[in-house]
């Protein structure tokens, strides 16, 4: 017992980060003063300010003026928070295994505040200040991802609450995949789910059309009935009059007019997938098959608007001329430790990352959904290792995801108006060396 | 079955062979000491109960007896107002029903007057019980309060169709996120069914006026037999067309809900679920009458409750006991004491049958600290007051039910035993002639008075399966525990 | 955090062990309680127990010795008894323990400051208990009270359940060689006891440990634990008791003891009683059967002269403590002072660590429990924990 | 590419004939033994074995002479590796297999091993697996030239609950159950989470009696063992597996490492190992590892106990172990402490510390030549010289 006492003695290098009620008032204004600001990758300026407000990055330059009693934080290189595209960090786990889920299905909904913070703790230290958060992990449709920043508020800090519909063909669920035909079959079923979305939608224009003509035509049926009331009152008396004299039954004449079109019934999820197939947000599917990928690019083809990413896509590089041709980005998991799931295991082909970038594809590396967050920097590290350029790794993790997932305005980079979620090292952010002095979110210090 | 009918006998024998009080109607209670929860307790008390209701509550020499009213009672014993029960799912044959959204149900169709958990009730001295669905629908059904005596549910009831059950606990199946989403989308359908409605009105209304110009007849408009919605957070326009009658039956009761004719009790399993049930209700417009049935996990979001300002009754565990993954380290709370802190309204109830003597649970938090009165008004008063019947019971006053409970001793000590109950003025129980009350102490055993197994004793299979499920959660550990330790056993 | 009662766990410095705790009443077991009296705790041992007193450095509304629970059940679960052969007596409980799992600490916020492990029921024979506080160091050397304290056995479903004749499974599983009924068990018990007595198969030097131990039992060096939960298990034990002249015999989780009076009685048996539960039904897990057992059958035994002690059978969790238990107790109509000697004297006794633990007496380790009120109802709660002078539940922390 | 960096040249003067098996490196900066690192160093090779390094020596003009721009290292050792031998490491037939050998398992030709190479480890440890109480002897061999250092490196012992009421049927227990198990760090609980087998033992105290029986029976590896001669890796995980295992170590007085245990950073746990002649072969750090456990590396290096990291099996790259280290820096240990984690402690704690995992006159001539710092996970490797020879990238390309 004394051991587990001692265990829960707070560790010096774990800095606490309870949310300080001053907290607020703290995050008014920060200075940020580093030699090397990184703007975003590959755009830099030295010995340069950089001053956030309210949360927010409001002036960048080489010698601002530091305003009087603002907390100056100092560091050798600063760049923006990083994104991690491909995480569950702060979900609730039974949701993250949840194979039930359909299109409409929310992540944010399974963000769970409470769950022990450790974690997001951790993230937050490692420099993850955002991150993409999905559900159903390994699901064929896996529903709305969120894009959320790093938080151990009890409210969750909410960026684009449908930041992507994501899915996956081909993955082993419950450690084996199916066979060729399955995994096919699986393109295919996805694919058809998307066909639906868009007949649903296409239903609905149609309905709308058929439903202005039918009306217009009633109205137009109205008024000649208006017009010939009298008649058809003078008629109908005078029928009734035969009638009665013939000792006849009399009966009304048989109206006939154009049924009015059926309003298509409201389907969320066929919503869900039209507002995909209209590219209101982007389609993030995993897949790592050459074969997958192939017949995932054909069947996709036909959707214009589709704004389609590949994520794992072990086997992407013979595809990477379609890939930048039809500007699909690309999330890896480049790490080497290896998982349950076999489909996963050649992706760690670390060069990867690197042969993709220079084919031209726009790569973005994730920890591949798992509690792998803290650990996105070395992941980046570890590409540059194995033939990406540092510049690229960087826009890796940050201002590319921001881009993919509609945040470019907010984060990923360092400019007046983006979000201000900005970090300190005494070294270059992607050596593994250098350690992160000062992490900023949401222009409040958070540590240390 | 064979059991049940032995427990109907049973029962009978334990609704006491009419007084001559019930055909007078009037009663009077003498104790040492009555709890009133109406002010302070009174030493050598005397309460007359007329016709069902209390007539007077007070000093023996100032309450004055009426000469034909029978007396029970006496010196030794202590009067406690009839406990509440604020909401159980036992004593029906089945508490769920396993689809989604189920809102035309209604817990009368299965409650089971003989139910082994009614009798228990007495024992334990509950006279109001709140009986709702189980919490495995997104919506389910509704329910109502009884009293636990009577052979048939009309004889029980209290309020028929009261309260409608909503849950943001995953059920059996599924996440959080699809939970949310199913709930969510059962009331985004009703509104779609409405609007549905209402357009179809006015098409035929325009179809019936172009048919007679057509055929030369002057058209007799009919009235609106329809009548608005109001007091909601969305409205469907042109409801007032709808014919009242031409509502399907499986919609009616949820927009009932909206209207405002049910309290809704919403399940929160974690305080996660808090926050998703407090956007449901704020969502749906029924935020004001709204109960959160919490267990002990959701003290975490007291704030939020706090400032929703719903009061809520506490169904798990009085102490929370979480542990850290991490560290291994444990955290104890004692939850009502939080819930008080954040000057939350709560009522004590407890699906753990070890822990379901409200006596015991008001005990446990006086051990923890809570005042005596605060501790009692917990499974008296508030609970009351939560079903709306706070002038009805919950307290010794005069005009309230006469349901008083006659306590050999202080109810809180281990020598405090409900002797007698009375109900609305009749003597419903009496320890002395409990059989089954002296095979649990004694372990002598009549014939065919053995107690009926769960199942039979209506309890909700979903909490069982609960309990099992999470060994972390103060309560119902030591069974969870158990119940492990055999399984994997029986796996041998 | 004001609501979060536990853990309050005060790293010890020097001068810490030394406290004078002044209580309303202090109940000091081996003798009459005393009206606001005082115990005095210097280097982890009760300096003193008196009247009056002063210069309190902690005050409460009762204190008591720490409880004792011989059924805590803290164990590595089937890891922790030899099930290749149905009797192992030689191996020791405490080389299965886990002195870092998070229930010892638990035990102790509970009031449990000493305890009895043993291991899991899953042979007839399962090895040798031993005595250990829930507190301190999780190291043997730290904890330890009595290395050897009693023989583990038990009778009924358990021990032979999941055994069975070859079907369908790989002919070499040692669990095709063990007893499948409540005769088979009781067959493997008189065995055992029998070739011991014989000195059979001792060329073996497993078999000669086994049963160097079991002499050790018949000589009444070490008192045999057994479970028995039904009243034939109850039975058998106490015939086998009688037919091998065994002196000492605990029975553990004796749910249906209570129907033996007469056995009981004549076999001068001891008894430890499982949890009581609301409608007073075990169901037993390993047979479709449940045994009963009723609220005043602590009461039953004290009547008898049946030493017994009660247990909360890994109940430190919130639900069933064993203060609870007491008071269950209590409520079936055992007077407080037999209810507070069946957590603390008497289950010291019957493994013999009085000396040690189990009452108030100058000398004795200083294991307190401080409560808010009178102990052992269900309207107080343990408030404080001495652990050998240690403060490890701090009273004076709302 | 690597090339780029190489420059192969020979020094003015009347060319020499170049001896056999001798070679110069010239770096940069040279790390030795101890941490040292010699800035602008020359490493002279001679017959596979480190003849010297020096400072700022000018090369000798007649032997063959590498230049390198980066930082010259010796090799890194993978432990606990299964590199190409896969399943056939763990044989649940018998509990106790004292004569099993890891090395039969040993295919030099395994794309595996080439992959270990490529990542700058020279050496691998393959061990029997966690799944029996004696597994077998471990061997250190060498990731180019197929050659066996040793096939006795170790005794391989386990204390874990997988190795505990094992089936002796086809096994439904995952290679490295132990580390699944462990999850999250070998919770207070999770050496409850086991099978029903039905070989013996089933029980710790089965386990240690099992144990006892063969170690007093006293020949082989166990007497060799018990002598000091031959090293044991005891697999434990839950911190009461390790301090039992801590505890059988000094009973028999076996010396060599714990494997496994997560939390060794807990306080009772550090003292029981500064107490014993025992390491700790931590990781590999997968994803999701806790901060206690990560830790665990800067707290051993403190207490001054050797520790090292494991290579794990074939489903992770040999990358992996770099990135172990990596993670292991993040999480506050000393750059030095966990490079020596790397090479001379996983060498010592492999039982061949005497000839591997530094650069010093007389080891072996496995070393590697990085970009950069090769804690620095951008830093590639250029080279890889094992026993004095290129073997990565192969000659010729």
């Amino acid at each position: 017992m004394l051991a587990g006492l001692l265990l829960s003695l707070p560790t010096p290098t774990l800095p606490s980060l309870q949310a300080q009620s001053s907290g607020a008032a703290d995050s008014e204004r920060i200075a940020i003063r580093a030699e090397r600001l990184i703007l975003r990758p590959g755009q830099e300026l030295t010995k340069a300010t950089l001053l956030l407000e309210r949360g927010v990055v409001v002036r960048v330059g080489q010698d601002l003026p530091i305003p009087e009693g603002v907390r100056v934080v100092e560091g050798a290189v600063a760049c923006a928070g990083f994104v991690d595209p491909w995480s569950s960090l702060g979900l609730d786990p039974d949701s993250v295994g949840d194979l039930g889920a359909s299109a409409a299905t929310r992540s944010i909904d399974a963000l769970d505040p409470w769950l022990v913070p450790a974690e997001r703790r951790e993230a937050l230290l490692a420099g993850v200040t955002s991150a993409r958060v999905q559900i159903a992990r390994g699901a064929l449709i896996a529903g709305i991802g969120a894009l959320v920043q790093t938080s151990e508020r009890s409210e969750p800090q909410i960026v684009r609450e449908d930041a992507c519909l994501a899915g996956s063909v081909g993955v082993s669920r419950g450690g084996r995949a199916g066979d060729i035909f399955d995994r096919a079959g699986e393109v295919d079923r996805l694919v058809g789910a998307l066909e639906k979305g868009k007949r649903y939608r296409e239903s609905q224009v149609d309905f709308r059309k058929e439903l202005e003509t039918w009306t217009k035509a009633i109205a137009e049926k109205l008024a000649e009935l208006e017009k010939d009331f009298k008649k058809a009152k003078k008629d109908r008396e005078k029928d009734e009059k035969d009638a009665k004299e013939k000792g006849k039954e009399f009966k009304d004449k048989k109206y006939k007019e154009d049924k009015k079109p059926r309003r298509p019934r409201f389907d969320p999820d066929d919503e869900a997938l039209a507002r995909a197939v209209d590219g209101e947000l982007p389609l993030v599917v995993e897949v790592h098959r050459a074969s997958e990928i192939r017949r995932l690019l054909d069947r996709t083809a036909g959707f214009e608007r589709l704004r389609l990413v590949l994520a794992g896509a072990t086997e992407a590089l013979a595809f990477a001329e379609e890939l930048v041709e039809r500007r699909i980005p690309v999330i890896l998991w480049p790490t080497p430790m290896g998982t349950s799931r076999p489909d996963e295991y050649e992706a760690h082909d670390l060069s990867l990352a690197g042969a993709l970038a220079r084919e031209g594809v726009q790569v973005l590396i994730g920890s591949g959904g798992g509690g792998d967050a803290q650990e996105l920097r070395l992941l980046a590290a570890l590409a540059v290792g194995h033939g990406m350029e540092p510049a690229a790794a960087l826009a890796a993790i940050t201002s590319a995801p921001a881009a993919v997932f509609d945040a470019r305005d907010r984060l990923g980079t360092l400019e007046p108006g983006r979000s201000g979620d900005v970090l300190v090292f005494d070294g270059d952010p992607l050596d593994t060396r250098a350690t992160l002095r000062a992490v900023v979110s949401r222009g409040e210090v958070v540590f240390p | 079955m064979k059991r049940l009918l032995a427990t109907a006998l049973l029962l009978a024998s334990l609704v006491a062979a009419p007084l001559p009080a019930q055909q007078s109607g009037r009663l009077v209670i003498e104790a040492g000491r009555i709890v009133t929860q109406a002010g302070p307790d009174i030493e050598n008390g005397r309460i007359v109960i007329d016709g069902g209701r209390i007539t007077a509550v007070g000093k023996a020499e100032e309450v004055e007896k009426p000469w034909d009213a029978t007396v029970i009672g006496g010196k030794e014993f202590v009067a406690v107002p009839g406990f509440v029960e604020a909401h159980t799912s036992q004593g029906m044959d089945r508490a769920n029903e396993n689809i989604d959204v189920a809102p035309f149900l209604d817990i009368r169709d299965s409650i089971d007057p003989v139910a082994y958990f009614f009798e228990d009730c007495l024992r334990l001295g509950i006279t109001t019980v709140n009986v709702q669905q189980g919490a495995n629908c997104v919506v389910g059904g509704r329910g109502m309060v009884v009293r636990p005596v009577g052979m048939t549910v009309e004889e029980m009831a209290v309020r028929p169709l009261f309260g409608l059950k909503l849950s943001t606990r995953p059920k059996g199946g599924k996440s959080r996120a699809t939970q949310m989403q199913a709930l969510r989308f059962a009331f985004e359908d009703l509104k779609l069914y409405l609007e549905g409605l209402v357009e179809k009105e006015r098409d035929d209304a325009g179809y019936a006026k172009r048919e007679a110009l057509f055929q030369g007849r002057d058209l007799e408009a009919e009235a609106a037999q329809g009548r608005a919605m109001s007091g909601n957070a969305w409205k469907v326009d042109g409801l007032e067309l709808v014919p009242r009658g031409a509502l399907d039956e499986r919609y009616a009761p949820l927009l009932e809900l909206l209207e405002g004719r049910y309290t809704a009790f919403v399940h929160c399993g974690d305080p996660l679920d808090v926050v998703h049930a407090l956007e449901v209700v704020r969502a749906q417009g029924i935020l004001a009458r709204t109960v959160l049935v919490i267990e002990s996990d959701c003290w975490k979001a007291a704030d939020r409750i706090a400032e929703a300002g719903v009061p809520v009754i506490l169904e798990g565990g009085l102490l929370d006991v979480q542990r850290d993954p991490i560290t291994g380290e444990e955290v104890e709370t004692f939850v009502p004491r939080v819930l008080q802190e954040k000057g939350i309204r709560f009522a004590l109830s407890s699906e753990d049958p070890n822990t379901r003597a409200p006596a015991y649970q008001a005990a446990l938090a006086v051990a923890y600290g809570m005042e005596r009165t605060a501790a009692l008004d917990a499974v008296t008063r508030v609970p009351a007051e939560i079903l709306g019947l706070g002038d009805e019971v919950g307290s010794l006053e005069r005009g309230k039910l006469g349901n008083v409970l006659l306590c050999s001793g202080d109810p809180l000590s281990v020598a405090g035993w409900v002797e007698h109950v009375v109900i609305e003025g009749r003597l419903v129980y009496e320890r002395a002639k409990d059989v089954r009350n002296k095979h649990l102490l004694e372990g002598v055993q009549p014939l065919g008075t053995a107690p009926p197994t769960s199942a039979e004793a209506g309890e909700d299979p979903e909490h069982e399966h609960e309990k099992k499920a999470d060994e972390d959660k103060g309560g119902s550990e030591k069974d969870a525990g158990d119940e492990q330790k055999e399984k994997e056993d029986g796996g041998r | 955090m004001l609501l979060l009662l536990a853990p309050l766990l005060v790293t010890p410095s020097p001068g810490d062990d030394d406290w004078t705790i002044q209580a309303a009443t202090v109940h000091t077991v081996s003798g009459a309680p005393i009206e606001n009296g005082f115990v005095r705790v210097q280097g982890g041992k009760i300096a003193a127990v008196g009247k009056g007193g002063g210069g309190a450095t902690l005050e409460c509304a009762a204190v008591t010795p720490g409880l004792i629970d011989l059924a805590l059940g803290i164990d590595t679960g089937p890891l922790s008894v030899e099930q290749s052969s149905e009797t192992a007596a030689r191996l020791r409980a405490s080389e299965g323990l886990d002195l870092f799992s998070y229930r010892w600490e638990r035990a102790l916020r509970s009031g449990i400051t000493t305890a009895l492990a043993q291991p899991a029921d899953y042979d007839v024979i399962g090895g040798l208990g031993l005595v250990l506080k829930t507190g301190g160091a999780p190291t043997l050397a730290a904890r330890l009270v009595k290395p050897e304290a009693c023989l583990r056995g038990a009778f009924g479903a358990q021990p032979s359940n999941g055994n069975s004749i070859p079907r369908f499974q790989e002919p070499q599983s040692f669990y095709f060689r063990r007893p499948t009924t409540r005769m088979g068990v009781e067959w493997v018990f008189r065995k055992a006891f029998h070739d011991t007595l014989q000195g059979q198969g001792e060329d073996d030097p497993a078999t000669a440990a086994d049963h160097a131990v079991l002499r050790r039992v018949l000589a009444g060096e070490l008192p045999l634990v057994v479970q028995a939960k039904a009243t034939q298990d109850v039975r058998t034990a106490i015939y086998l008791k009688e037919e091998f002249g065994i002196p000492r015999m605990v029975l553990d989780h004796a749910i249906e003891a209570w129907r033996e009076p007469e056995l009981l009685k004549r076999s001068g048996v001891a008894v430890i009683l499982p949890p009581f539960t609301a409608d007073g039904r075990h169901a037993d897990g390993f047979v479709n059967d449940s045994y009963f057992l009723p609220l005043d059958a602590a009461r039953k035994l004290h009547e008898w002269g049946v030493p017994f002690a009660l247990s909360a059978h890994e109940g430190a969790g919130a639900g069933a403590r064993l203060a609870d238990q007491a008071a269950a107790a209590q409520r079936g109509g055992l007077p407080l002072a037999a209810a507070l000697e069946a957590v603390t004297l008497t289950p010291a006794r019957l493994l013999g660590v009085e000396a040690r633990v189990g009452s108030l007496e100058a000398g004795k380790d200083a294991d307190l429990v401080l409560w808010n009120g009178p102990p052992l109802q269900p309207t107080s709660r343990i408030i404080g924990v001495l652990l050998q002078g240690r403060l490890v539940l701090d009273p004076r922390s709302k | 590419m690597s090339l780029a960096l190489l420059a192969l040249a020979l020094a003015g003067g009347e060319p020499s004939a170049p001896r056999e098996g001798v070679l110069q490196i010239q770096a940069a900066e040279i790390w030795t033994s101890g941490g040292e690192r010699i800035q602008d160093g020359l490493l002279l090779v001679e017959d596979g074995r480190v003849r010297a390094v020096s400072k700022g020596k000018q090369p000798d003009p007649g032997l063959p002479l590498v230049r390198h721009a980066g930082v010259v290292t010796a090799g890194l050792i993978g432990l606990r590796s299964q590199a190409g031998a896969g399943g056939e490491l763990q044989d649940d037939t018998r509990s106790v297999l004292p004569e099993a050998h890891a090395v039969h398992a040993f295919d030099p030709s395994h794309p595996d091993v080439a992959r270990a190479l490529a990542a700058g480890i020279t050496a691998l440890e393959l061990a029997p697996g966690p799944g029996n109480v004696v597994g077998g002897l471990a061997c250190v061999v060498k990731t180019s030239g197929g050659r066996v250092l040793t096939s006795e490196a170790s005794l391989a012992l386990s204390l874990t609950s997988a190795a505990l009421g094992r089936s002796t049927g086809p096994s439904f227990f995952v290679f490295g159950a132990g580390e699944a198990q462990a999850q999250p760090d070998g919770g207070p609980e999770s050496s409850e989470r086991t099978p029903r087998g039905n070989r013996e033992p089933t029980s710790y105290a089965g386990a240690l009696a099992l144990l006892r029986r063969s170690f007093a029976a006293g020949e082989g590896p166990f007497a060799r063992a018990r002598r000091g001669d031959l090293a044991v890796t005891i697999e434990a995980w839950d911190r009461h597996e390790v301090l039992r295992a801590v505890e059988l170590a000094r009973e028999l007085g076996l010396a060599g490492a714990v494997r496994g245990a997560p939390l060794a950073g807990d306080p009772a746990l550090v003292q029981a190992l500064k107490e014993s002649k025992l390491g700790v072969i931590v990781g590999p750090y997968s994803s999701g590892q806790t901060r206690p456990s990560l830790e665990s590396v800067k707290t051993l290096a403190a207490a001054g106990i050797p520790v090292a990291f494991a290579l794990g099996d074939p489903a992770r790259s040999p990358q992996g172990l770099r990135l172990s280290a990596a993670r292991a820096l993040r999480a506050g240990a000393p750059a030095a402490a966990v490079w020596k984690a790397l090479t001379e402690d996983a060498a010592k704690l492999a039982g061949v510390g005497a000839s591997l995992g530094t650069l010093a006159a007389g080891r072996e001539a496995d070393f590697v030549l990085w970009s950069g710092d090769p804690l620095d996970l951008q830093s590639r490797v250029a080279a890889v010289y094992v026993d004095g020879r290129r073997a990565w990238p192969a000659q010729g390309h």
